[in-house]
């Protein structure tokens, strides 16, 4: 009898479309973006810092190489696959840019090979995973750590300082006000979404994670769309590894160490499916931005470093708990 | 209210709220390492006493995430900026856009390779380094036997490398001092595997070199549980673990740097250089060589 | 009569918003067999489920043996004694054929472990009771949907039920399950077991059961005593709410060439020399028993199995066809008859189950046309009235007869010149099956060439100009329209002969 | 024709019983036996320390800890879930026995606490994941960072010194020539094994990680057996915690770093599957000692350290590639 009522108030409550819409957009599942309002309005009461034109290109900037790195791993992780090898991918970008423009190639030339380079490990990648069956934690966390060992070699351990003013620009520099980073990341993230829910190949990254028999019955290629994806992510990390370069200036072994964690999470926040066949560019935004503004503001307040680790971990928790609100009410049915 | 001591370069930081109090922005590479934690406790300790705030990052080694930070203090205007750079050539371009915001930077324990830096306060590595080979150098030449000596040390970190290379310099020419390939092992468990499989191949290692904290534990947990008395440790960081190690006779002799004073120097500097007078380039803070001889000096039961 | 053991009074369920079941009761007696029966989406499963406590309800109550049964879970309603075979198989693939059966329930020894060798033994005994040969060891990925189907039934009888709810069991058997499974029924029945049984196949309900009732959208329309009802036609037009005559609307069609022959296909221990051909406009019939080797032609002349030996020629053209993708690209279509494990992409909408397939159509400039394949799906889903709250819905929340109907719209879409249909009217409802066949009809008219592979003879009859009988891997026999009947398929399905007319 | 002929030769090869086992066992995608038998024999070739019983017991007594997270690993992973925070449970517990024991609790008190504090941070994970409905990669990522802070703060950063040499015999002593780790880590192997094969406890892990639904329809309690999986997971890596501090003779807030991504690589190697539903701790032996052997033998063999990278994932992949061989195999057919 309550239920009743309550589901003809429900009815009322819904009239309004845009309301509607809005609630809907808010409790949706494939994204944690009322986790995010929630962090973005806290953090703006709690720092006058925070809410700032230039604060928030400093944290968009920032995002940037996560962002670009996030949005490669969504197509993975949509096809039920996994990355571990990502961070590496970023040092061995890093320094085969840097080598390169230490050696004088003009930068266009050596961002394109670079990100050449990156599709073809992509490839390597994606044919032990399409064509070998080996599982891709297994490929991805081996090659992590050959492709370390590559930069490694490559380096010697040391660096590779890059003094080049056109390469400095791209992760240094602006159009107009804004930051160049910012820009790549708006392009890279527009082209993904569109690959993702506007074409042929973005719909089978979804059938292929969804039931990959399926898939393969109805006559899609999945080896291939596989190897694609795979390609996909290493050339477009790549070019997160060259930004990353340029902003530091520097190729070095060292970087991109550990972010695998921090991509793979971000696009979990985002509610992408860690078991493929679901996900969103949209959610990956969100997860990338929370795990941003969750580092910016927490610096900005100075709160003490052990703290941060409990903060850091609960936000975490609570944004997805809100997220996952609606699926749990579903549940309950 | 108003800023009256607003002559420094701070202009550009004189936020709106009650701005009499110094700001300092701590970038630090990890405090989840008891070197840099003696860093931050100097720090803390000499902020306090000049009713400095501090604001401190722990990256935990990241350098993508240390960037980040500096580039958080420039945002928040701080007075002056502390930076243990993680990678000392990777910080550059963040460390020069802080600056040309105005913003002094001190940078402590590893050395920044930019004009742009204020000042350096911390440990000459290589030097360092040479000192315990120096050091090293007696001990063998007056036992007489050949030395054979595991390398355990963190590949990605400069400082250590240049404490490596100092170490090896000094034994360029010493006659029957073999080194074995350097192993990773910055991290405590890590090293005590690997120390326990080189004892295991290389039943003549009579040394091993561990070039920070961690690599020193583990390879002393290594030689504990074997009860191994023939093979003695060289490295650097002495905890209080250490200092037992040391007394025990595990190890032979380490580099004592002064985390702490580094952290007040630091904070001094800092003061000085967001009030806009220049500081000096370069602040060696000493080393001390500890070994059975003085170790319980510093470290009292 | 006797108190009821079950009674459901007054039970609602939406789903989102838009209502499944409204005020819906129903009472079993003990030792009774209760029918339920309505269209596709009418609210069976989703009753049965709410019974069980898979679902919640959100209004009604629920009495067992005259007590009410408050936050009903699946793991109550088994310990009431009320045991279920659902629509979609419940199964855990990794699992042995063993531990299928008794999960949840293993034999222990007495020290608490599992007794793996009486499971084995009391489970190979279980399948022998239902005359099925199958190694209990078997891991449950590598039986087909039929024998998953039957351990499903094993696991139900092993459990000692006051109740047995069966969803559609039979959907996916032959003829001698089916005739397994049904004595099996009236046995239990003696031993004072309640059944509910919801099943498509009008023969069966009325074989079976004494009570039947009837859903329409969601709502209780009648229940009536099975002797109480003349006859199919009057049963049919209590579901569908409309007078049917003609169920299959098979029309007759002029025979063209021949476009697909299959030659001395042979699969190692699977098939043997099979020959055959199907021409333009024909409905070429596959009849045979569950494991003859029927999804296996299919499978090989699709690229899904690898052929020993033999050839596939199209138009006259040997082909090669190694993969799906071939076939496909040769004009041949397959609609499967594990839906769920190799028809649907279950997280995806219902618009994008059906243009899977073919994608490429609606591309313009690299980017899909997202309303031009709004337009075509919305038009399959009229004709072949596929019941949905829109097409955007994520394919698992449709009704099982529904999820097979934008199955068949994937592949009716693709126009083929060949259609294979592996048991196409696998769980569709009366009124939806004749429209289905009406739309093959209408397929063969226009000159495709279709193979059905179906367990229902009736199917058969109805609607094939021509068919094969399988047993054991070989053809026994092509019977021709006229000679298409009971008699015939049975004893040449079992490996007897037939002397044609 | 051609395969007929040699299935029939393939048939004859079969009568003898025994070897088919054999092959059967060798080639089996469960584990990646295959692999590290190759390893193995490699290794005693190429370095004259290795193949003694000294080195062996070394390597067994090195992996005790790891094999232990393993075992763990093994049952979170089978139910389809994943624990990224046992590295800081390792922290936690290391700290949390070490600093009993400073302040005068009995030894094995000491340690029974701590086995009851990790299963109660497992009850807490297994809590949020099995009733919240919070993916287990942001639950456990989550716990990841918050558990590591409680270490930190616990400890101010600094490490606790355990001088209890009853403490220091648990991960020191020996049992007649047999290290104590080795004698701990077989009995919660064997028992990890037993309890996963032979109860209904274990039977329901794999039913839930095959097919959630499937198994509450069949009236397994789901949520109460995938709690129960993380509160064993969390008093098992306790366990491994203590062993740790006990080796290192200090609890430090920084021991277990890490050490997740090779508990996880352990299983998926040992032929676990990502997805759940299927995996053996057998095969999680192999994986662990994959890793195990690897480590040893390259330090054996004193390759020098960016070697060590490249060398350590390309084995990784050449074994899990034999030993995927049969499912290729079998998928090609
Ligand atoms: N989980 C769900 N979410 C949303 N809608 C659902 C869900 N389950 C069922 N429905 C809807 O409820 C209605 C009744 O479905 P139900 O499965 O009970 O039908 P049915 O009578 O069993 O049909 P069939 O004969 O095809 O099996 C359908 O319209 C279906 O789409
Ligand atoms: N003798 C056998 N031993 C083991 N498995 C068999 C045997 N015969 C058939 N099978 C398996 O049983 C399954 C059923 O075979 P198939 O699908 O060809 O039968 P069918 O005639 O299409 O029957 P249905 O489709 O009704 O199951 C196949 O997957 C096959 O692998
Ligand atoms: O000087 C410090 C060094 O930079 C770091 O790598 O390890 C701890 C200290 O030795
Ligand atoms: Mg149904
Ligand atoms: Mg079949």
């Amino acid at each position: 009898m309550k239920n009743n009522e309550l589901s003809g108030q429900a009815r009322m409550l819904q009239k309004p479309n845009f309301t509607r819409k809005l609630s809907a957009f808010l409790l949706d599942k494939g994204s944690a973006v009322i986790g995010l309002i929630l962090l973005f309005v806290l953090m703006s009461i709690l720092s006058g810092d925070f809410l700032s034109v230039d604060n928030l290109l400093n944290v968009f900037r920032q995002s940037a190489v996560l962002m670009i790195m996030a949005v490669a791993m969504t197509f993975v992780i949509i096809t039920g696959g996994i990355d571990l090898s990502v961070g590496s991918q970023i040092a061995v970008s890093g320094v085969v840019v840097a080598g390169m423009i230490a050696s004088g190639v003009p930068v266009p030339l050596a961002v394109l090979i670079t990100v050449m380079v990156g599709g073809i490990i992509g490839l390597g990648i994606g044919s032990a995973i399409s064509l070998q069956k080996i599982p891709p934690f297994i490929v991805t966390l081996a090659m992590l750590t050959i492709l370390s060992g590559v930069a490694f070699v490559y380096t010697k351990g040391t660096p590779i300082v890059i003094n080049n003013p056109q390469f400095r620009f791209l992760g240094r520099g602006y159009l107009g006000s804004i930051p160049i980073p910012i820009i790549i990341m708006v392009v890279v993230v527009v082209l993904g979404h569109i690959l993702l829910t506007h074409t042929r190949f973005g719909r089978y990254v979804y059938a292929i994670g969804d039931n990959e028999e399926t898939a393969r019955l109805c006559g899609i290629n999945v080896r291939l769309v596989k190897i694609g994806v795979y390609v996909l992510s290493g050339a477009v990390t790549a070019l997160a590894g060259v930004l990353l370069a340029s902003r530091l200036s520097t190729g070095s072994p060292n970087s991109g160490t550990g972010s695998e964690l921090d991509a793979i999470a971000a696009v979990v926040l985002g509610g992408t499916n860690l078991f493929g066949g679901e996900g969103k560019i949209t959610g990956t935004i969100m997860g990338v931005l929370i795990i941003a503004f969750l580092n910016n503001g927490l610096n900005l307040l100075n709160v003490s470093s052990y703290n941060q680790m409990l903060i850091k971990g609960l936000v975490i928790l609570l944004a997805v708990w809100l997220s996952t609100m609606k699926a749990r009410k579903a549940m309950a049915k | 209210s108003t800023n009256e001591s607003g002559e420094g370069p701070s202009e550009a930081g004189a936020g709106e709220s009650g701005k009499e109090k110094i700001t300092i922005g701590v970038a630090q590479a990890t405090l989840r390492h008891q070197f840099y934690i003696d860093i931050n406790n100097g720090i803390d300790k000499i902020a306090k006493e000049n009713g400095a705030e501090v604001l401190t990052n722990d990256p935990n080694l990241d350098i993508g995430k240390q960037v980040a930070a500096i580039e958080d203090f420039s945002e928040k205007k701080v007075d002056a900026l502390i930076l243990m750079a993680v990678d000392n050539s990777a910080v550059v371009p963040a460390v020069e856009e802080a600056k040309a915001k105005g913003i002094p930077v001190i940078t402590a324990d590893a050395v920044v390779k930019s004009d742009q830096v204020d000042t350096f306060i911390g440990t000459e590595n290589y030097k360092a380094g040479e000192q315990l080979g120096l050091y090293f150098k007696k001990t063998i030449e007056s036992s007489g036997k050949p030395a054979k000596i595991g390398v355990i040390t963190a590949p990605q970190s400069f400082v250590q490398q240049e404490r490596l290379r100092g170490f090896k310099d000094a034994l360029k020419d010493v006659k029957g001092v073999t080194f074995l390939n350097e192993q990773p092992g910055y991290q405590r468990e890590e090293s005590l595997a690997i120390v326990e499989n080189m004892l295991q191949a290389n039943s003549d290692m009579n040394y091993i070199f561990a070039t920070a904290e961690g690599s020193v534990l583990g390879a002393l947990a290594a030689l504990e549980s074997a009860n191994n008395q023939n093979t003695k440790i060289l490295g650097f960081d002495v905890t209080k673990e250490a200092a037992t190690g040391i007394k025990d006779g595990y190890i032979l002799g380490m580099i004592q740097q002064q985390p702490e004073l580094i952290g007040e120097l630091a904070v001094k500097a800092a003061l000085e250089a967001a009030k806009g007078e220049t500081v000096e380039k370069q602040i060696d803070v000493p080393v001390i060589l500890m070994d059975k001889n003085n170790v319980g000096e510093y470290f009292k039961d | 009569m006797n108190q009821p053991i079950l009674e459901l009074k007054n039970i609602e369920k939406k789903f989102n918003g838009v209502p499944a079941l409204s005020n819906v009761s129903l009472s079993v007696s003990p030792g009774s067999c209760h029918a339920i029966v309505g269209e596709n989406g009418a609210g069976k499963s989703t009753l049965i489920k709410i019974l069980t406590g898979a679902y919640s309800k959100d209004n009604g109550e629920i009495y067992f043996e005259g007590n009410k049964v408050e936050n009903m879970e699946p793991k109550l309603s088994k310990s009431l004694g009320i045991h279920c075979i659902y629509q979609e198989l419940t199964v855990a693939n990794h699992l042995s054929v063993a531990e299928n059966i008794f999960l949840g329930n293993q034999p222990r020894t007495k020290w608490g472990l599992i007794d793996w060798n009486r499971m084995y033994t009391e489970a190979a005994d279980l399948l022998q009771l239902l005359n099925i040969k199958l190694d209990p060891k078997m891991l449950v990925k590598e039986i087909s949907i039929a024998q998953k189907q039957m351990v499903e039934i094993a696991r139900a009888v092993s459990q000692q039920a006051r109740i047995l709810i069966m969803d559609e069991p039979t959907s996916s058997l032959s003829e001698r399950e089916i005739e397994i499974l049904l004595q099996l029924i009236t046995e239990l029945k003696e031993k004072s077991v309640s059944i509910l049984y919801i099943s498509h196949r009008m023969e069966e309900i009325f074989r079976i059961s004494d009570t039947i009732t009837v859903l329409r959208d969601g709502q209780h329309v009648k229940t009536l005593k099975t002797n109480e009802i003349e006859n199919t036609d009057r049963l049919v037009e209590l579901m569908v709410n409309r007078k049917m005559t003609d169920y299959f609307n098979k029309i007759a069609v002029p025979i063209g060439e021949t476009i697909l022959e299959v030659c001395n296909l042979n699969v190692e221990n699977v098939l043997k020399n099979i020959n055959f051909e199907v021409r333009k406009g024909e409905i070429l019939g596959i009849a045979g028993l569950v494991g003859s080797g029927r999804t296996e032609i299919a499978k090989s002349i699709f690229g899904l199995l690898k052929k020993d030996d033999g050839q596939i020629i199209i138009h006259g053209i040997p082909r090669k066809i190694v993969k799906p993708r071939d076939a496909i690209r040769l004009g041949i279509g397959f609609v499967t008859e594990n839906r769920k494990e190799t028809g649907l992409t279950l997280k995806m909408s219902v618009r994008e189950n059906v243009t899977l397939l073919n994608l490429k159509r609606f591309e313009k400039k690299l980017l899909v046309n997202k309303k031009k394949e709004r337009n075509v799906v919305e038009d399959y889903k009229k004709k072949l009235r596929i019941k949905t709250a829109s097409i955007e819905q994520k394919i698992a929340t449709l009704s099982g007869g529904n999820q097979q109907k934008t199955i068949l719209a994937r592949w009716i879409s693709q126009r083929p010149q060949i259609l294979i249909l592996d048991e196409p009217c696998r769980g569709v409802d009366v009124g939806a099956k004749s429209e289905i066949f009406a739309e093959i009809s209408r397929l063969a008219e226009q000159g495709v060439a279709i193979i059905m592979i179906s367990s229902e003879i009736p199917e058969i009859e109805g609607m094939c100009d021509r068919t094969l009988v399988m047993c054991e891997g070989q053809i026994s026999g092509t019977l021709d329209k006229e000679n298409i009947n009971a008699d015939n398929i049975l004893k040449l399905a079992f490996g007897g002969v037939v002397h044609e007319k």
